[in-house]
C-alpha cells in the first residue's frame, strides 16, 4: 500500500492546501514540504527492494473495457524519477515559500505545484500506458495553471496557451500512440509492452505509432521544431521554470522514452527520428541560448539544448549511450535547478533578469555568485563537475557510433559543435552577470545577499554537482546502475564511472569544447556588440502566433459562412440533403424499373379535383406574397384535399381536414393582423431560380417516390384491425378504434403537442403588451360596425346547433365518422364565430374562458382513463366495452374508450380556444394601449 | 310504372336540376363582369342547386330503405349561413365604395 | 421486474405531473413547482430502478392497450433505452434544480408562464421516444418533446429567443414532415410501423426494392440527422441552444442524444447488418459527414464569441463523435459511443448551467468572451476548468476514456487514419478553445471586487443543480468499468436485434378478464 | 317549473327534432334527444342575450311556402339572365326602408331577400332603419320595395312582433 | 389515379418548398402547411387506392382490405394533421410576437447579419 | 339499372365543372372578394358534390362533412371578409 500513498500524497496534499484560507501560503507551503519529503522518505524505505531488482507493484481495475487499470509499479527508472520529483520538490518548496510575493495567492500556487507534482509522479510510477496518458495530460493542464499563475499579465496568459497547445496536442497524439501500442501488444501493462518489442517493431503499426509517441515525448520536452514554447514558459514563476521546465516536466518526454526504449527502440526509424531531431535540438539550443539577454532565456535555451542531448543519447540506440542519457537526465536536473533558483534569487534581488543591465554581482553577492559560477560550470561540461562526465560519455559515444555514411562525421562535429556553443553560453553568463565590469548600467534594487533559506536549495543542488562529479561512482554509481539496467530492460554494458579516462578521442573534443567555447563568447564580446544582438526573433513562437492568428481568422470566416443565420440557406441544405438522400440509392441502382402493373383507372371528379387541387397550390405558391389572397386560395387547397379524403373513402380525415383547415384559416387571419399584409418582392432572382430548382426536385422526387409506391402490392397488417375492430375493439368505425384503442398512445402523445402548444401560446401571448412602436399594416376599417347585427343573430343561433351536433359526433365516433378531436374544433369553431360575431370580450364574459384547464383536464382523463386498466391488471390504455341494457331504451353501449375520446375532445376545445382567443385578446390588447 | 320507378324519376330529375343551378351559378360568377353581379351567383347553387340534390337523396336513400332525414338539417345550416356570407362579402367589397347614397 | 406497467410510467408521470402543474400554477405556483421537482426526483429513481432492471439483458416489451404487437404500439425496455431514460433523469433533476434558483429578478421558472408543465411535457417527450418501439409513435413523441422545447426556448421571452426559435422551429418542422414522408414511404413498402417487424419485412422488401427502402431509409436518418446536429442539418443549434434559459438549455443536450439514439437503433434494428438489401446503408456516408461535423463544430468552438455559444457548439461535437463511432456500426465503436454520450451529456448541461451563472456574475457583459468584472472567481473557474477538461477529452475524466474507448475500437476500421487523426485533432483544437475563452473570462476578470459586491451568491438550488452534476460525472469516471461493461453490453444487445424482434413481436397479451367481445349485441 | 327546465321551449324542441334528424327515433336516441334538448338550452343560457318571441305560426307556414315558391321562381328568373346577353342586367343598389323593428325579424328579412335569388341584402343602416338592398335587375325600384314590404316584412312583423 | 395522386403531392410538395424558402415567416407558414398536405396525402396513398371503401365496418362484408381501405393511414394522418394544426399555431404566434419585438417579419435576424437576406 | 344511377356520374362531372369555373374566378380574381365568393362557391358546390358522391356510393358516411361544411363552411368566408371591411377578426 506504500506505492499508492506514494502517488496520492500530492493529492492529499492539494485537498488539504485547496481548503486552507485564501491567503494561508505559510500553511500551505509547510503542507507541500511536508508531502514531498514524506514522498522521499518513502521512496527511501522502498530504495532496497528497488536496488533488489524488484519491482514493487499495486493494481486495480478501473476500466476493463478500455485495459485501463489504475496500477503503479516502482522500478530503477521510476524510483529515480520520483526521487527526482520529490527531492527537487522539496527544495523549490522551499525556494518558492521566500520566492513569492506577499501580494501573490499563496494557496493557489502550492495548490497547483502539488498536483503537479502528483501528476509527475503519476507518469512516473504508472502501471500501465494509458494511465500515464492520464497524468501526462495532467502534467500539461496544471503546467497551463502554473506558467498562467500571473494571469493579470498577457505575456502568462499567452505563453501559457501556447504550452498547452504545443504540449496537450502532444499528450493527445501519445494518447494516440499508446491506443496503437495496446492494440499490438493487447495489454497496456508496462511490462507486457515491454516485454513485447518484437512484436511491436514488427506491427504494419509500428511507424504510426513510433511517430505519435514521439509527437509526444518531443512536444513535452521541447524538441526541435517543438522547443519554442518552452522560453516563452519563463513566464512562470521562477520556481516553476525551475521545477517544471527544467527539473522534471520537460524530463518527461525523455522518460517517456527511457519507459518505452525496450519496446520502441532498436529499429531504423527510431535511430534517424530521435537522432536527428535531439541533434537539431542540441545545436539549435545551444546556438540561440548564446544570444539570449534574459537570464531566463539562457538558461531555457540551455535546457531545450540538454533535453537535446538527451534525445540524441537515446537515439543512438546504443546501451551505453542510454546509460549516459540517464546519468545526464540526473546531472541536468541538478544543475539547472539551481541554476534557475540562482536566477530567481538575481531577479528577486536586483529586480531584473536583464544581462544587459546586470553586471558585476559578485561583489554584491559573492555566495550566490560562487554557487551560480560552480552550477553553469557544470552545465559547461568542466571536469570535476557532473556535466564534465555525461557529457564525456556523450563525446564518447559520438565518437564510437558505427554508422556508415553522413552520420560518421556529422555526429562528432555536432557534439563538439553543441559542446562549444554550451561553453560559450555558460561563459556569458557567468562574465555577463557576475562581472563584466566594464557595463555601466544601473541596476534597478541596490542588490544583496538573499536569505540564508532561499539560497539553500541552490546550496544543496550544487553540493551534489560537485559530489557526483568528484565520486561519481560513489554517491551516483548504484542509482545510475538501476535507472539505466529498468531503461535498458537487459543487463548493463561496461562502463566506468570515472573522471579520468587518459587522453582519447573524448577527451580531445572536450577540450576543443571548452577552448572554442570560451574563444567563441570571449570573441563575441570582444568583437560585437553581444547586448544588441537578437536572435531567433523569427522563431517557432512567432510561426506559432501567426499560425494561429492566421487559424482563427480562417476559422471564423469558415464558421461565419456556415452559420451564416440564413434560415433559408440552412433550409436549402436541408432539403438539398434530403432530395440527395432519397435519390441516391435511385443514382447508384442506375435508375428505376418503370412499372409495368395495371393502374387504377382515373375517376373524372377526382380529376377534377386534383385538377383544382395542383391550380390552387400553385397559385398559393404565385400569389404568396399578396398574404390575404394566398390564403383564400390555399382555402382551396384544403378543400380539394378533405374532398380527395371523402373520394378514396376517408370520411373522418375529409371531417378532420375540414375542420383543421377552417381553424388554421382562423388563425392565419388573426396572425394577419399583425403582420405585414405583402411580402417585399425578392432581390436575387439568381436564388430565387436555386430554389425553384430545388421545388422543382422535391416535388418530382416525392411524386416518383409515391407513385413507385403506390403500384406496388402491399401486405399490411391492417387486415387484422378490420377484422378485430368490432369483435375486439368494440366500434365498427376503424379509424376511430386505431385511434382511441389500438393506437391511444399516439393520440394520447397528438392531445399532448395539441394541448402543450395551447400551453405555449397561452405563455407567449398571455402577458404580451405588444409595443407601441409597433406599427401594424392593416386596411383601414370602413366598417363602421364591428359587429354586424346579422352575424350577431346567426352565430348565437348556431351555437345551440353546433352543439347539438358535436354531441352527435363525439357520441358515433366509436362507430362512424366523428370522435373527440372532430367533435372538439366543432364546438371550438362554434365559440370562434361567436367570438367573431360578438367579441372576445362579450364570449369570455360568458364564458369564464379558463381553456387551459380544460386542456390539463382533458389530457389528465385521457391518460387517467389509460391508467384504469391497471387495476385489472392490465396495460396501459386496455379499453373494454359492454352494454348495459336499461329497461324501455335497450342496450345501452359504454366503451371505456369514449372516455378516452372525452379526454380527446376537452384537450382539443381547450388549446383550440386558448390559441384564438390568446390571439383574438391581442386586439383588446391594442385597443387598450393605442 | 311503380312508384319506385316514379321516386327515381323524380330524384333523377332534381339531381339534374340541381346540378343545373349549381352550374350556372358557377358560370355566372366567371362570364359575369363585376362583383356585385357575381355575388348574386352562388345563392343559386346554395338554394336550388343543393336543395334538389338534398331532396333527391333523401328519396333515394329512403328507396334504399333508410329514412334519411338529416339532409332537412344541411338545409336549415345553409338557409342560415349563406345569407351572413353574402352579407359580409357585400360589407367586404363596399367598404371602400363611396358611390352608394346615405339613406 | 415486479410490476410490469412500470415502463410505461417514465411517460405518464410527466404528463401528470405537467398537467398538474398547468392546473396549480395560476393560484399556486410555488405547489406547482414543487410538484415538477418532485415528479423529476420521482423521475429519477424510476429510470434508476429500470436500468437495474434492464441490466439483467433481457428486452422487456410491454403491450400498450393490451394488443400484440405490431398491430398495437408496444413498449420496449433495454439497456440502451434505460440508459437513456437515467440521462434524461439526471439532467432533468439539475434543470429542475435549477430553474428554482435565480437572482433578484425572480427565479428561472418564473421568467415566463407554464416553465414546470412544459418542462414535465418535454420530458415526457423524450422518455416516450427512448422507450416506443413503434415507428410513427416516435414521430408522435418527437413531435410532443419538439413542441414542449419549442415552449421552453421561448421561456423568458425577448426578440433574441423569438428569432432563434423560428430559425429551430420552422426547420424543426420541415424535419417532421420529412419524418412523415419516411414513415409514410416505409408503411408504403413494408405495410407495418413497429420496428420490430419493421426490422423482419425490411430485407423481404429490399429483396424486390432495394433503391426504393433504401432511400426511405436515408430520408430517415436525414430526419434523425436534423436532431442529432449532424453537418449539414446543425446550423441552427448553436443560435437556439445559445439562446435558451439555461435549465432549458441543459435539457436540451439531452435532445441531440435523442438523434443519436434514433440513428443508432434504426441502424441497427432496421437498417443493419441484417437487412439484406437495405443494409449499413448509412455507412461510409455517417461516419464522412460525422467526422466533418466535429471538425466544423471545433472551427465553430474555436469563433465563438460568446460562452453560451461556444457550449453549444461542444454540444455539435459531441454529437459528431457519437454519430462517427454510431456509424461505424461495430460493437465496440457503439458501446464506446454509449460511454462517452453518457459524460457529455453531463458535461454539456453543466456547461450551459454554468455558463449562465457566469454570465449572472459578470454584470453586462453576460456570456462574452472578452475582459469584464467577475465575482465568486474561484469557484467558477475551478469548475469551468473542470468541464472544460472534461469536454475536450482531457484526462482524467469520462471524455477522455470515452474518446480512448471510440479509439481503441476504431483501430481496424478501414477509415482509422482519418478517424484518429479527426478525433484526436478535433480535441486538441476544443482543448484550444476552452483555454482562450476560460483564460479570458476568468483571467482577464478585471475589477471583480465591485462585482462581488453586486453580484448575488448563486441561490443554494443552482449549486445543487451544478454540485449535482458534478457528482454524476465524477462517479461515472470512478465507475467507469462497471458503466464502460453496461454501454458495452448495451451496444451488444443493440447489435443483436433478435433478442429485441423477439421479445417486441413475441410478447403475449394479458388474459382478458371478462369478455363482452364475444357479445353477440350488435353496436 | 317547465320554464325552469325548459328556459328555451322553441329551441328545445328544435334541438329535440334535429337530434332525431340526425340519429332517427330508436328509443335510445329519443331518450338522448331529450336530455340534450334540456341541457344544451340550459349550457347556452348564457348567450341568449335578447330572445325572439314568435307568435301566429300560422303565418310562419305560410311565409315559409311563399319564401320556397319564390326561390323557385326567381332561380329560374336569374338563371336567364345569366345565361343571356350581360347588357340585360341592370344592377342597382336600393335603400329599403324598414318598419320592422325586431332584430330577429330584420335578421330574417335580410335573409330571406338574400335567399331569393337577384336580390342581396347588403348593408343596414345604424339605425336599423334602412337595409340597403342589391338587385340584379332592379326595374321598377318603388316595386320591389313594395314587394319586399309587403311580402316579407308584413308577416315578419306579425311574427316577430305580433305579441306586441 | 396513381399517377394523379402522385402528381398532386410533386405539386404540393414542390409549391411547399419554394414557399418555405421564403424569407418571411407568413410566406413560410404557407409552406409548411402545403407542406404538411404533401405529407398527408403521401401517408394516405401509402394505403393504395380505395374508391367507395371507407373503413366503417358494415354487417354482411367481410372485414377484409379487399373491402374497405387500409384506415391505419387514415388514422396515422389524422394524428399527422392535429400535430401539424398545433404546430401552425404556435410558428404564427412565435411568428407575430417575433414582429412585434423586432419590428420585422424577416425569418432572420437583422436584415445585415446574414449574406443570404434577400426577400422573396 | 335505376335512372338515378346513370344521372349521378354526370352529376357529378357537372359539379365538378362548376368547381373548376369556381376555381377559375379564384385565380383569377381580380379583386380579393371575387376570390373569397370563389372559395364560398367551391364549398357550397362541395356540398353538392359531397351529397352526389354519397347517393353514388349509396352510403351516408359523407353527411357529416356536408353537414359541417353547411354549418361551418362559411367560417373562412365570414373570417376573410370580416378582415377586409374590419382589417381584424375578433375585436
Ligand atoms: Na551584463
Ligand atoms: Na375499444
Amino acid at each position: 500500500m506504500t506505492l499508492p500513498l506514494l502517488a496520492a500524497l500530492p493529492f492529499i496534499g492539494a485537498l488539504i492546501v485547496s481548503l486552507l484560507p485564501h491567503h494561508a501560503r505559510r500553511a500551505a507551503a509547510w503542507t507541500s514540504a511536508a508531502v514531498a519529503l514524506s514522498a522521499c522518505a518513502i521512496l527511501i524505505v522502498l530504495a532496497p527492494q528497488v536496488f533488489a531488482g524488484e519491482v514493487p507493484r499495486w493494481s486495480i481495475q478501473w476500466v476493463p473495457a478500455l485495459g485501463l487499470d489504475f496500477g503503479f509499479r516502482l522500478d530503477g527508472l521510476a524510483w529515480l524519477f520520483a526521487l527526482l520529483i520529490c527531492g527537487i520538490g522539496a527544495l523549490i518548496v522551499l525556494y518558492a515559500a521566500y520566492y513569492l510575493d506577499a501580494n501573490d495567492p499563496g494557496r493557489r500556487f502550492f495548490l497547483f505545484l502539488l498536483l503537479f507534482m502528483g501528476a509527475m509522479l503519476g507518469i512516473v510510477l504508472a502501471d500501465n500506458l494509458l494511465l500515464l496518458v492520464v497524468f501526462w495530460e495532467a502534467t500539461s493542464l496544471s503546467s497551463f495553471l502554473l506558467i498562467g499563475y500571473w494571469n493579470h499579465r498577457q505575456d502568462a496568459r499567452q505563453s501559457a496557451h501556447m504550452a498547452l497547445a504545443i504540449t496537450g496536442g502532444g499528450g493527445l497524439a501519445l494518447l494516440g500512440g499508446v491506443l496503437l501500442i495496446g492494440n499490438i501488444v493487447g495489454s497496456f501493462q508496462v511490462d507486457a509492452v515491454l516485454a513485447a518489442g518484437d512484436t511491436i517493431r514488427a506491427s504494419p503499426l509500428y511507424v504510426p505509432t513510433l511517430v505519435l509517441v514521439l509527437l509526444g515525448a518531443f512536444t513535452k520536452s521541447a524538441q526541435f521544431p517543438f522547443h519554442f514554447w518552452l522560453p516563452q514558459a519563463m513566464a512562470a514563476p521562477t520556481p516553476v521554470s525551475a521545477y517544471l521546465h527544467s527539473a522534471t516536466m520537460v524530463k518527461a518526454g525523455v522518460f517517456l522514452l527511457a519507459r518505452l526504449y525496450p519496446a520502441l527502440g532498436h529499429s531504423e526509424p527510431w535511430f534517424w527520428l530521435v537522432t536527428l531531431t535531439g541533434l537539431a535540438t542540441l545545436l539549435i539550443g545551444a546556438y540561440l541560448a548564446i544570444f539570449q539577454h534574459d537570464l531566463k532565456g539562457l538558461l531555457a535555451y540551455s535546457t531545450i539544448s540538454h533535453l537535446g542531448l538527451i534525445v540524441l543519447l537515446f537515439g543512438l540506440d546504443q546501451p551505453l549511450a542510454i546509460v549516459a542519457g540517464v546519468f545526464h537526465i540526473l546531472n541536468h536536473a541538478t544543475f539547472k535547478a539551481s541554476l534557475f533558483m540562482a536566477a530567481g534569487i538575481i531577479d528577486h534581488e536586483t529586480g531584473s533578469r536583464d544581462m544587459r543591465v546586470l553586471h558585476s554581482l559578485r561583489r554584491s553577492m559573492p555566495r550566490t555568485a560562487a554557487l551560480a559560477i560552480i552550477a553553469s560550470a557544470a552545465m559547461a561540461g568542466v571536469p570535476l563537475l557532473n556535466g564534465f562526465i555525461s557529457k564525456e560519455m556523450f563525446f564518447a559515444e559520438a565518437a564510437a557510433l558505427e554508422r556508415p555514411g553522413i552520420m560518421t562525421w556529422l555526429l562528432p562535429l555536432g557534439a563538439v559543435a553543441a559542446g562549444i556553443f554550451a561553453v560559450a553560453y555558460s561563459a556569458r553568463f557567468i562574465h555577463d552577470v557576475f562581472f563584466n565590469d566594464a557595463q555601466n548600467t544601473r541596476i534597478p534594487k541596490a542588490p544583496h545577499e538573499p536569505t540564508r533559506f532561499m539560497r539553500a536549495p541552490v546550496e544543496v543542488l550544487v553540493v551534489i554537482c560537485l559530489a557526483v562529479g568528484v565520486a561519481p561512482a560513489w554517491t551516483i554509481g548504484p542509482v545510475l546502475a538501476v535507472a539505466a539496467r529498468a531503461t535498458l530492460g537487459a543487463p548493463l554494458p561496461d562502463y566506468s564511472l570515472a573522471l579520468w579516462h587518459g587522453f582519447n578521442f573524448p577527451f580531445f573534443m572536450s577540450v576543443v569544447a571548452l577552448a572554442g567555447g570560451a574563444l567563441l563568447y570571449f570573441g563575441l564580446h570582444r568583437f560585437t556588440d553581444m547586448h544588441r544582438l537578437i536572435h531567433g526573433r523569427r522563431g517557432g513562437r512567432e510561426m506559432f502566433a501567426f499560425v494561429a492568428a492566421r487559424g482563427l481568422a480562417g476559422v471564423r470566416a469558415v464558421t461565419a459562412a456556415l452559420q451564416s443565420g440564413s434560415l433559408q440557406q440552412y433550409l436549402m441544405l436541408l432539403v438539398a440533403l434530403a432530395v440527395a438522400a432519397g435519390a441516391w440509392p435511385f443514382v447508384r441502382a442506375g435508375g428505376f424499373d418503370w412499372p409495368t402493373s395495371a393502374m387504377t383507372p382515373v375517376e373524372l371528379p377526382v380529376a377534377a379535383i386534383g385538377l383544382i387541387g395542383i391550380a390552387a397550390a400553385l397559385g398559393t405558391a404565385i400569389f404568396h406574397r399578396h398574404r390575404l389572397l394566398a390564403v383564400t386560395v390555399l382555402g382551396a387547397v384544403g378543400l380539394v384535399v378533405s374532398l380527395l379524403f371523402v373520394y378514396l373513402s376517408a370520411p373522418d380525415l375529409a371531417l378532420t381536414q375540414l375542420l383543421a383547415e377552417m381553424a388554421t384559416v382562423i388563425l392565419m387571419m388573426l396572425a394577419l393582423n399583425w403582420l405585414p399584409q405583402e411580402s417585399p418582392p425578392g432581390r436575387s432572382d439568381a436564388k430565387r431560380a436555386w430554389h425553384l430548382a430545388l421545388a422543382a426536385a422535391a416535388g418530382v422526387g416525392i411524386a416518383l417516390f409515391v407513385f413507385l409506391t403506390l403500384i406496388q402490392p402491399t401486405e399490411s397488417i391492417s387486415s387484422y384491425f378490420l377484422a378485430t375492430a368490432v369483435p375486439l375493439g368494440g366500434g365498427s368505425n376503424v379509424v376511430n378504434v386505431i385511434l382511441v384503442d389500438y393506437r391511444g398512445f399516439d393520440t394520447l402523445g397528438e392531445i399532448t403537442v395539441l394541448g402543450v402548444a395551447a400551453v405555449t401560446i397561452a405563455a407567449l401571448l398571455g402577458n404580451t403588451r405588444l409595443p407601441r412602436s409597433v406599427e401594424i399594416q392593416r386596411p383601414p376599417a370602413t366598417e363602421r360596425n364591428a359587429h354586424p347585427l346579422m352575424l350577431q343573430i346567426v352565430a348565437r343561433l348556431l351555437l345551440p346547433l353546433v352543439l347539438l351536433v358535436t354531441v352527435h359526433l363525439l357520441l358515433r365516433g366509436h362507430n362512424l365518422p366523428g370522435g373527440g378531436f372532430i367533435a372538439g374544433l366543432v364546438i371550438a369553431l362554434a365559440l370562434i364565430l361567436l367570438s367573431v360575431a360578438q367579441g372576445v370580450e362579450w364570449v369570455d364574459a360568458r364564458m369564464k374562458g379558463r381553456y387551459l384547464i380544460w386542456t390539463a383536464t382533458g389530457m389528465l382523463l385521457a391518460a387517467a382513463t389509460g391508467i384504469g386498466s391497471w387495476a385489472v391488471a392490465h396495460p396501459f390504455l386496455t379499453s373494454t366495452y359492454t352494454y348495459l341494457m336499461v329497461p324501455w331504451i335497450g342496450a345501452v353501449p359504454l366503451a371505456s374508450a369514449a372516455l378516452f375520446d372525452l379526454g380527446v375532445f376537452l384537450t382539443t376545445v381547450g388549446a383550440v380556444m386558448v390559441m384564438l382567443t390568446s390571439l383574438g385578446r391581442l386586439s383588446q390588447t391594442r385597443k387598450g394601449a393605442v | 310504372m311503380t312508384t319506385t320507378f316514379l321516386l327515381d324519376l323524380v330524384s333523377s330529375a332534381l339531381v339534374i336540376v340541381g346540378v343545373f343551378f349549381t352550374l350556372v351559378g358557377s358560370i355566372g360568377l366567371v362570364k359575369l363582369s363585376d362583383f356585385m353581379k357575381r355575388l348574386h351567383c352562388p345563392t343559386k347553387a346554395s338554394t336550388l342547386g343543393v336543395g334538389c340534390v338534398l331532396i333527391a337523396s333523401m328519396i333515394d336513400f329512403s328507396l334504399a330503405g333508410e329514412t334519411s332525414l338529416h339532409e332537412l338539417l344541411i338545409s336549415l345550416f345553409i338557409f342560415i349561413t349563406a345569407p351572413v356570407s353574402a352579407h359580409l362579402m357585400v360589407k367586404a367589397a363596399l367598404r371602400d365604395d363611396p358611390n352608394i347614397p346615405r339613406p | 421486474m415486479n410490476w410490469p406497467h412500470l415502463i410505461v410510467v417514465p411517460v405518464l408521470l410527466p404528463l401528470a405531473a405537467g398537467c398538474l402543474a398547468l392546473l396549480l400554477e395560476p393560484r399556486w405556483p410555488r405547489a406547482a413547482a414543487r410538484l415538477s421537482v418532485a415528479a423529476t426526483l420521482a423521475l429519477l429513481a424510476l429510470a434508476i430502478h429500470l436500468v437495474t432492471i434492464a441490466a439483467n439483458g433481457a428486452v422487456i416489451p410491454y403491450l400498450l392497450g393490451n394488443w400484440r404487437a405490431p398491430f398495437g404500439i408496444a413498449l420496449a425496455l433495454d439497456r440502451l433505452s434505460a440508459l437513456m431514460l437515467v440521462l434524461t433523469a439526471v439532467v432533468a433533476v439539475a434543470a429542475a434544480l435549477y430553474a428554482r434558483g435565480g437572482g433578484p429578478k425572480g427565479t428561472h421558472d418564473a421568467r415566463g408562464r407554464h416553465f414546470h408543465a412544459l418542462f414535465q411535457f418535454q420530458l415526457m417527450g423524450l422518455n416516450g421516444a427512448f422507450l416506443t418501439a413503434d415507428l410513427f409513435n416516435l414521430f408522435v413523441f418527437f413531435e410532443v418533446l419538439l413542441i414542449a422545447s419549442y415552449g421552453l426556448l421561448l421561456h423568458g421571452g425577448g426578440a433574441a429567443r423569438l428569432r432563434a426559435s423560428i430559425h429551430y422551429v420552422v426547420f424543426n418542422l420541415t424535419a417532421s414532415t420529412l419524418f412523415l414522408i419516411a414513415v409514410a414511404l416505409l408503411y408504403g413498402l413494408t405495410g407495418t410501423l413497429n420496428m420490430a417487424d419493421l426490422a423482419q419485412r425490411v430485407p423481404i422488401v429490399a429483396a424486390q426494392h432495394p433503391a426504393q427502402v433504401q432511400a426511405a431509409a436515408l430520408i430517415l436518418i436525414v430526419v434523425f440527422g436534423v436532431k442529432a446536429a449532424l453537418l449539414p442539418l446543425y446550423f441552427w443549434l448553436p443560435d437556439t441552444y445559445s439562446a435558451a434559459t439555461a435549465p432549458a438549455a441543459a435539457l436540451f443536450a439531452i435532445m441531440t442524444k435523442v438523434g443519436v439514439y434514433c440513428i443508432a437503433r434504426v441502424t441497427t434494428l432496421i437498417f443493419g447488418a441484417d437487412a439484406g438489401g437495405a443494409s449499413d446503408v448509412a455507412i461510409p456516408w455517417l461516419p464522412v459527414l460525422a467526422m466533418a461535423t466535429l471538425v466544423l463544430a471545433t472551427f465553430g468552438a474555436l469563433a465563438a464569441g460568446r460562452l453560451g455559444l461556444l457550449v453549444a457548439y461542444l454540444v455539435v461535437s459531441s454529437a459528431g463523435t457519437l454519430l462517427l463511432a454510431v456509424g461505424l456500426g461495430t460493437a465496440p465503436t457503439v458501446g464506446a459511443a454509449l460511454f462517452y454520450l453518457i459524460n457529455s451529456t453531463f458535461v454539456a448541461a453543466a456547461l450551459f448551467l454554468l455558463v449562465d451563472s457566469i454570465a449572472s456574475s459578470r454584470g453586462e457583459a453576460r456570456d462574452t468572451i472578452a475582459p469584464a468584472p467577475l465575482a465568486h472567481r474561484a469557484g467558477y473557474g475551478a469548475l469551468f476548468f473542470l468541464l472544460a477538461a472534461e469536454a475536450a477529452g482531457v484526462p482524467p475524466f469520462g471524455g477522455f476514456l470515452g474518446k480512448s474507448l471510440m479509439l481503441a475500437a476504431s483501430v481496424d476500421e478501414p477509415m482509422a487514419a482519418a478517424i484518429w487523426t479527426v478525433v484526436l485533432a478535433t480535441g486538441l483544437g476544443i482543448l484550444v478553445a476552452l483555454a482562450r475563452a476560460g483564460s479570458v473570462v476568468f483571467w482577464q476578470a478585471t475589477d471583480a471586487n465591485r462585482m462581488q459586491a453586486a453580484a448575488a451568491r448563486p441561490s443554494f438550488t443552482e449549486r445543487a443543480a451544478l454540485a449535482w452534476l458534478t457528482i454524476a460525472i465524477v462517479a461515472t469516471v470512478l465507475n467507469a468499468g462497471p458503466v464502460s461493461g453496461y454501454t458495452e453490453a448495451a451496444a451488444a444487445q443493440l447489435l443483436q436485434r433478435g433478442a429485441y424482434i423477439e421479445a417486441v413481436l413475441g410478447a403475449e397479451p394479458v388474459a382478458p378478464l371478462w369478455n363482452p367481445r364475444a357479445g353477440d349485441i350488435k353496436p | 317549473m317547465m320554464r325552469r327546465l325548459f328556459p328555451a321551449p322553441l329551441l328545445s324542441a328544435a334541438l329535440f327534432i334535429a337530434w332525431l334528424l340526425l340519429n332517427g327515433a330508436a328509443p335510445a336516441q329519443l331518450a338522448l334527444g331529450a336530455v340534450l334538448a334540456t341541457a344544451i338550452p340550459w349550457l347556452t343560457e348564457p348567450v341568449r342575450v335578447d330572445r325572439p318571441r314568435f307568435s301566429a305560426w300560422p303565418t310562419l307556414v305560410r311565409l315559409g311556402f311563399v319564401v320556397l315558391f319564390d326561390i323557385v321562381v326567381s332561380n329560374v328568373r336569374v338563371a336567364r339572365l345569366i345565361l343571356g346577353p350581360e347588357a340585360r342586367i341592370d344592377p342597382r343598389f336600393v335603400w329599403v326602408p324598414l318598419t320592422i323593428r325586431d332584430p330577429h325579424g330584420i335578421v330574417a328579412l335580410a335573409g330571406i331577400i338574400t335567399l331569393t335569388p337577384g336580390t342581396l341584402s347588403s348593408d343596414l343602416s345604424d339605425d336599423r332603419r334602412h337595409l340597403l338592398v342589391h338587385c340584379l335587375n332592379a326595374g321598377d325600384e318603388a316595386l320591389l320595395i313594395a314587394t319586399i314590404k309587403q311580402r316579407y316584412e308584413a308577416p315578419l312583423i306579425r311574427i316577430f312582433e305580433g305579441a306586441r | 389515379m396513381e399517377a394523379l395522386l402522385a402528381i398532386f403531392v410533386g405539386v404540393l410538395a414542390g409549391t411547399g418548398v419554394y414557399l418555405l424558402l421564403r424569407a418571411h415567416t407568413f410566406d413560410v407558414v404557407l409552406g409548411l402547411t402545403l407542406l404538411s398536405y404533401a405529407a398527408n396525402v403521401t401517408i394516405f396513398s401509402m394505403g393504395r387506392i380505395a374508391v367507395a371503401k371507407p373503413p366503417i365496418i358494415q354487417p354482411g362484408l367481410a372485414p377484409t382490405l379487399a373491402n374497405y381501405a387500409d384506415p391505419l393511414p387514415h388514422a396515422l394522418v389524422l394524428t399527422a394533421i392535429v400535430i401539424s394544426f398545433a404546430m401552425t399555431a404556435l410558428l404564427l404566434v412565435i411568428a407575430l410576437a417575433a414582429r412585434a419585438a423586432t419590428g420585422s417579419d424577416h425569418v432572420d435576424d437583422e436584415p445585415s447579419r446574414g449574406r443570404a437576406q434577400d426577400a422573396g | 339499372m335505376s335512372l338515378l344511377n346513370h344521372v349521378l356520374p354526370w352529376g357529378i362531372a357537372a359539379i365538378a365543372l362548376a368547381m373548376l369555373l369556381a376555381l377559375w374566378r379564384l385565380l383569377r380574381g381580380p379583386t380579393l372578394p371575387d376570390r373569397i365568393l370563389a372559395l364560398d362557391t367551391l364549398y357550397i358546390d362541395s356540398i353538392a358534390l359531397l351529397i352526389l358522391i354519397g347517393m353514388r356510393f349509396n352510403t351516408a358516411l359523407f353527411f357529416e362533412a356536408a353537414l359541417i361544411i353547411a354549418m361551418l363552411g362559411f367560417v373562412g368566408t365570414m373570417a376573410l371578409s370580416k378582415y377586409l371591411m374590419r382589417g381584424d377578426i375578433i375585436e
